[in-house]
């Protein structure tokens, strides 16, 4: 989003096809700045986190950062946009720090685009979590995320998408138990023999017609920890950003670097054990041109390395998942 | 669906009305899904440059259902004091009211720029903007009828740069757009609305057929990257036909003309 | 004036367990904020804003008509983070509240800052709301001082703002939100060097009488809390001509210490 | 110019001057033509553009018409919703009409918020429908007090060239003629309105109409049919709506006076150009 000069884009630009090439901060053409992550920053939320990408030592400071956080609500099928299953809506939105030289327009639209981006993306049907149901036919949740973008020095949509995951991982969805009401004394039994029946499998009981016609609402349970983790949230794509030089590309841009190579490639990647990687999204972005036999070993190359961002992000999603739980279950002990 | 409450620029009707509630929705969305061409072909195309007379360039293409206006007007001068070296290209997309299965309340709306965005991406990099320093070309694109957002971004795309072409801007190619989407295992070209909406995964190619360069990939849903690949071949296959139908078209208007 | 919850018991503790005149926990953090010329991360207790200072400089492109010629003009921008209260709302840029909140504080810093040194230019003043639990306005005014102070911009003094309450008639201070919506309240902000008041801002009813005591210890509070703000700064400034004086690479030996 | 160096100026250079003199001096461009009684684009004062209309090739809507008066292009949709009625007329339906003139029709358009013009057009085309009484309201009641219809009827310009006011309504008219309305029940335990797919009826509309459009310049010369360029050099311009027995439903005039002799011509005018574009639909 930085304007420099044309001698400036010529200089960089110049380097980053030198052989071997030079990038200003000394880095290699794939290597990344230090990636910081923290999840459940945000107290209120379900689940957050903050990502920054190349901050400085000395104070934390300084470098893209970006906060994600996801909210659950309760929505009833069929209202307004309430659909059966739930559902996921996400947006992003810039603070005018990030941005300092964008007018107000421009700034909504940037961060419009951002987040068509994001919310075709993680709310696809295909990608959805099956926990988001609550009643079947009645009673679901709202997925709410935000993304808040404090700062861009460079590679946005990778810190976008890196904090979207660390926050989805980071969901933990209320459990909840269905309750009915009824008059007559001798169903009681019945009564609480459906609740346990629906605490245990939450799916299963949609199957069941008596269940589902008689479960009225719901409730919260008191449990030691804030609810179960969303289903399949090893499925939450990693973005990779290929910035696209004539022969080559390099990953991780600096602003300078953005401004002097216009045309990137957006890849989105998620890696199961059981299913070749899937390929959750693909856009390019900017003026300029490709071609098949390029996007096809982009693709390949962008595999490769979403792979190892992947694989970095599910070992530190992991400490992090240790270390949270470690708290929460210490709290609950002392209470 | 809610019309905006006491917009007094309009004609209002009631503060809340709802698309009908059909008893037989399932069956009809059956029905649409059967596709009654083969899973390669693209639906017929028939394109038309320099409708809008009081357009410097236009086009109007249809493809079975989706009807798009496209419009070009400029270059004319850029209304913001800030010095531009390059031409500046805005696409602004509209929606009909009446374009889909549910009304659209006329307010500019997400959708409408996302399209724009994606459109602008496919035909940006075809326009020598160099050429027009402190100017701007406005593209207007009016969807009248709406089959499958995945197509309505191919022609609108199309549309677009026959509409640049006939305006007599200066371009490096005529780009011409396909979209895919995997149904099943099989990549069903062009898809149409109920067809998108079944399909696990989609993708919008644009490309330069002349010059053999692709100008705007836009994936989403989930696949493979082999298949992705594939999509994106097929696309590039059609495209190459598409350019002979635009081509074609705005060779015909001129020699009429 | 009944809430379930009992803001203040017998033992005169509150709902939170702090004393009446016990302010909350007061955290300060300058990380610097991608180009921000100054920047603090202000948190009071549960209540979080970032502030970020850019400029003196030219205005943007589309609010370039409103600079003045003998004097810089203060842009303060308001934001609230969906997630940071209790209810996600999103709240757009037009927010009726915010824009308030937003004319208050530019108002509060207008004599504040030594605008006539900048002439034809606007100090933008940015702040993004993370958490929200009570005393907002105190938050944003606070960290703004400290943000418009390490962005080097000449201040007539600091501006320190906390609120103050009154239950039945005891006078409490620092209010969290149970507390806010509960009793009547006024915010005070001090100009602490020269004891000027800068900011008095009372929405709802309250007693003569209740209102000078609440007023003294709010006068009071913000002499504290300018103790505690500038010793934060001169630590800061302190960091910094140790850093200039150890010349480059000196931050890197303590980049290994803090992982 | 030095007309001695060049001998013979070449057609495209002709044009290129037309164009211009056309651009800097409209009105005195349009007084040459009107001096030999004929318009810039070779019409006589009296002539009609050609008309064309298409109905029913939008699958989306309920009814659709595409009218294309010479250049000036007009589509129109109308979308049928399930509504509550007002309070006061429980088994009134709705009919809200509404023009859109996008940036896409003219380069005096800009994208954004209705222009006044179209606000102004979009005021008498509600008037026209609505005092015309082309459509009972009542019969849009599903339920009465519960469920009404209410038609959306959007029309979009896609190529302005002037006299879009005959356009739109003409389009407005065809597109309702070709609406059909699913049949509706409602259910009283659920409050829920359950439309059927098979079976549709068309609308039973009350009465047939067309308006007509003059400019008048200088008093005396009275052309039909205005195009974009005519429109606002014109000192007086006049809508004359008739339905189909020649019964007179309103007039509209703006500008300058005239004369009630002009006025009558017009009328009868009108009268015969409406039953032409009623034999179109």
């Amino acid at each position: 989003m930085s304007s420099i000069s044309k001698s400036e884009k010529a200089y960089i630009q110049s380097s980053l096809l030198s052989d071997p090439p030079l990038r200003a901060d000394g880095r290699g053409l794939t290597d990344f700045r230090t990636v910081a992550l923290e999840s459940g920053v945000a107290p209120l939320a379900n689940g957050s986190a903050r990502v920054s990408i190349g901050r400085n030592a000395y104070d934390g400071g300084g470098g893209t950062e970006v906060v994600a956080a996801a909210k659950l609500e309760v929505e009833t099928v069929g209202d307004g946009e309430g659909v059966d299953g739930g559902r996921v809506v996400c947006s992003v939105s810039c603070s005018p720090t990030a941005y300092p030289l964008l007018s107000s327009n421009a700034l909504d639209d940037l961060q419009h685009d951002m987040t068509s981006l994001l919310h075709a993306t993680l709310s696809h049907p295909t990608i959805r979590p099956q926990n988001l149901c609550i009643l079947p036919g009645k009673k679901s949740w709202l997925l709410n995320l935000d993304v808040i973008i404090f700062s861009d020095a460079g590679n946005i949509f990778d810190a976008i998408f890196m904090a979207a995951r660390a926050a989805l991982w980071d969901t933990k969805v209320p459990r909840t138990r269905s309750v009915q009401y009824r008059a007559k004394k001798s169903d009681r039994k019945d009564a609480t023999q459906a609740m346990d029946v629906d605490e245990a499998t939450h799916t299963g009981s949609a199957l069941d017609t008596r269940e589902t016609v008689q479960v009225s609402d719901f409730e919260l349970p008191d449990y030691w920890d804030e609810g179960e983790p969303l289903d399949g949230r090893q499925t939450w794509p990693v973005c990779l950003t290929l910035n696209l030089l004539p022969t080559s590309h390099f990953l991780d841009a600096t602003l300078q670097e953005e401004a002097s190579v216009p045309l990137k490639l957006l890849v989105l990647y998620s890696f199961q054990s059981d299913t070749p990687p899937l390929l959750r999204s693909m856009r390019l972005l900017g003026t300029g041109v490709s071609d098949l036999v390029q996007v096809k070993s982009l693709l390949k190359d962008g595999e490769k390395y979403a792979r190892i961002v992947w694989t970095a992000l599910e070992g530190k999603l992991k400490d992090e998942d240790l270390r949270r739980n470690q708290k929460a279950r210490e709290r609950f002990l002392n209470r | 669906m809610a019309q905006s409450a006491g917009d007094r620029r309009r004609i209002n009707g009631p503060e809340e009305s709802f698309s009908p509630v059909f008893d037989d929705d399932e069956e009809d969305i059956k029905l649409k899904t059967q596709r009654s061409r083969a899973a390669g072909d693209i639906r017929p195309i028939f394109l038309q440059p320099g409708l809008i007379s009081q357009a410097n360039g236009s086009a109007y293409i249809e493809t079975d259902k989706t009807k798009i206006a496209c419009a070009v007007y400029g270059p004319r001068q850029t209304k913001t004091t800030t010095y531009s070296e390059k031409g500046r290209l805005n696409v602004e997309v509209k929606f009909t009211p009446f374009s889909c299965m549910r009304r659209r309340a006329p307010i500019r709306d997400a959708e409408d720029r996302s399209l724009a965005v994606s459109i602008h991406q496919a035909i940006v990099s075809s326009i020598r903007l160099e050429l027009f320093p402190k100017s701007t070309i406005d593209v207007f694109i009016t969807i009248i009828e709406n089959d499958g957002i995945e197509g309505c971004i191919a022609s609108a795309s199309v549309a677009a740069s026959t509409a640049l072409a006939d305006a007599g801007i200066e371009m490096l190619g005529l780009v011409s757009a396909c979209s895919a989407a995997i149904v099943g295992d099989d990549i069903h070209l062009d898809p149409s609305e109920a067809e998108a909406r079944a399909s696990s995964g989609t993708v919008i190619l644009a490309c330069m057929p002349a010059l053999d360069n692709v100008t705007s990939v836009w994936q989403s849903g989930h696949m493979t990257a082999d298949m992705a690949l594939k999509c994106m071949e097929r696309c590039h296959e059609r495209c190459i036909d598409i350019h002979s139908i635009v081509a074609q078209s705005l060779l015909e208007h001129r020699t009429a003309a | 004036m009944s809430s379930r919850i009992e803001l203040l018991n017998a033992g005169l503790l509150r709902s939170d367990g702090r004393r009446p005149y016990e302010l909350r926990t007061l955290s300060i953090n300058f990380a610097s904020q991608g180009t921000a010329d100054g920047s603090v991360t202000f948190s009071h207790g549960l209540t979080e804003v970032r502030v970020a200072v850019l400029g003196p400089r030219e205005a943007k492109a589309g609010s370039r008509r409103e600079t003045l010629h003998d004097r810089a003009t203060l842009n303060v921008e308001v934001q609230l983070a969906p997630f940071g209260v209790g209810e996600r709302r999103r709240r757009g840029r037009g927010d009726k509240r915010l824009l308030e909140l937003a004319a208050t504080i530019k108002s509060t810093f207008e004599p504040v800052v030594q605008v006539h040194l900048y002439p034809r230019s606007t100090i933008d003043i940015f702040i993004h709301v993370l958490q929200l639990d009570g005393g907002l306005l105190p938050a944003c005014i606070n960290g703004s001082t400290l943000a418009l102070a390490t962005a080097g911009i000449p201040l007539f003094d600091f501006v320190c703002a906390i609120a103050g309450g009154v239950h039945g008639t005891q006078p409490l201070l620092d209010l969290t939100t149970v507390e806010e919506n509960d009793i009547p309240s006024i915010v005070v902000g001090v100009m602490p060097r020269t004891g000027r008041v800068t900011l008095v801002q009372m929405e709802t009813r309250l007693h003569m009488d209740r209102f000078e005591e609440v007023f003294r210890a709010a006068c009071d509070a913000g002499k504290v809390l300018w103790s505690e703000m500038r010793d934060a700064l001169r630590e800061r400034t302190s960091d910094l001509v140790e850093a200039l004086e150890a010349g480059p690479g000196a931050f890197a030996a303590k980049e290994v210490e803090e992982i | 110019m030095s007309s001695s160096s060049i001998t013979k100026p070449s057609a495209a250079d002709d044009t290129l001057r037309a164009q211009i003199f056309q651009r800097l001096h409209p009105r005195v461009y349009l007084e040459r033509f009107t001096a030999e009684k004929f318009r810039p684009d070779g019409r006589t004062f009296d002539e009609w553009r050609k008309v064309s209309v298409n109905v029913g090739s939008i699958s989306t809507a309920d009814g659709s018409a595409l009218v294309r008066m010479g250049d000036t292009t007009v589509v129109c949709g109308v979308k049928a919703e399930v509504a509550e009625p007002d309070l006061d007329l429980p088994e009134q339906g709705f009919l809200v009409p509404n023009l859109d003139l996008p940036a896409i029709c003219s380069p005096k358009f800009k994208p954004g918020p209705p222009t006044e013009e179209a606000q102004v057009l979009s005021d008498r085309l509600n008037e026209a429908l609505v005092t015309s009484g082309v459509l009972s309201l009542s019969s849009l009641c599903i339920h009465p007090g519960k469920a009404v219809w209410t038609l959306y009827v959007d029309s979009t310009c896609i190529n302005y060239d002037g006299n879009a006011f005959d356009a739109t309504l003409l389009a407005m008219l065809a597109a309702l003629r070709n609406t059909t309305l699913p049949k509706a029940t409602y259910d009283e335990e659920t409050g829920r309105t359950t439309c059927s797919r098979k079976n549709r009826s068309p609308l039973q509309l009350e009465r047939h109409f067309a308006s007509t459009s003059f400019g008048v310049l200088e008093t005396s010369h009275v052309l039909s049919d205005p195009t974009a360029f005519e429109e606002p050099l014109m000192d007086v311009a006049l809508t004359v709506i008739v339905d189909d027995h020649g019964q007179l439903i309103s007039t509209n005039e703006s500008g300058a006076g005239i004369s009630q002799e002009t006025l009558l011509q017009c009328i009868s005018r009108a009268k015969e150009r409406a039953s032409q574009l009623q034999r179109l639909l």
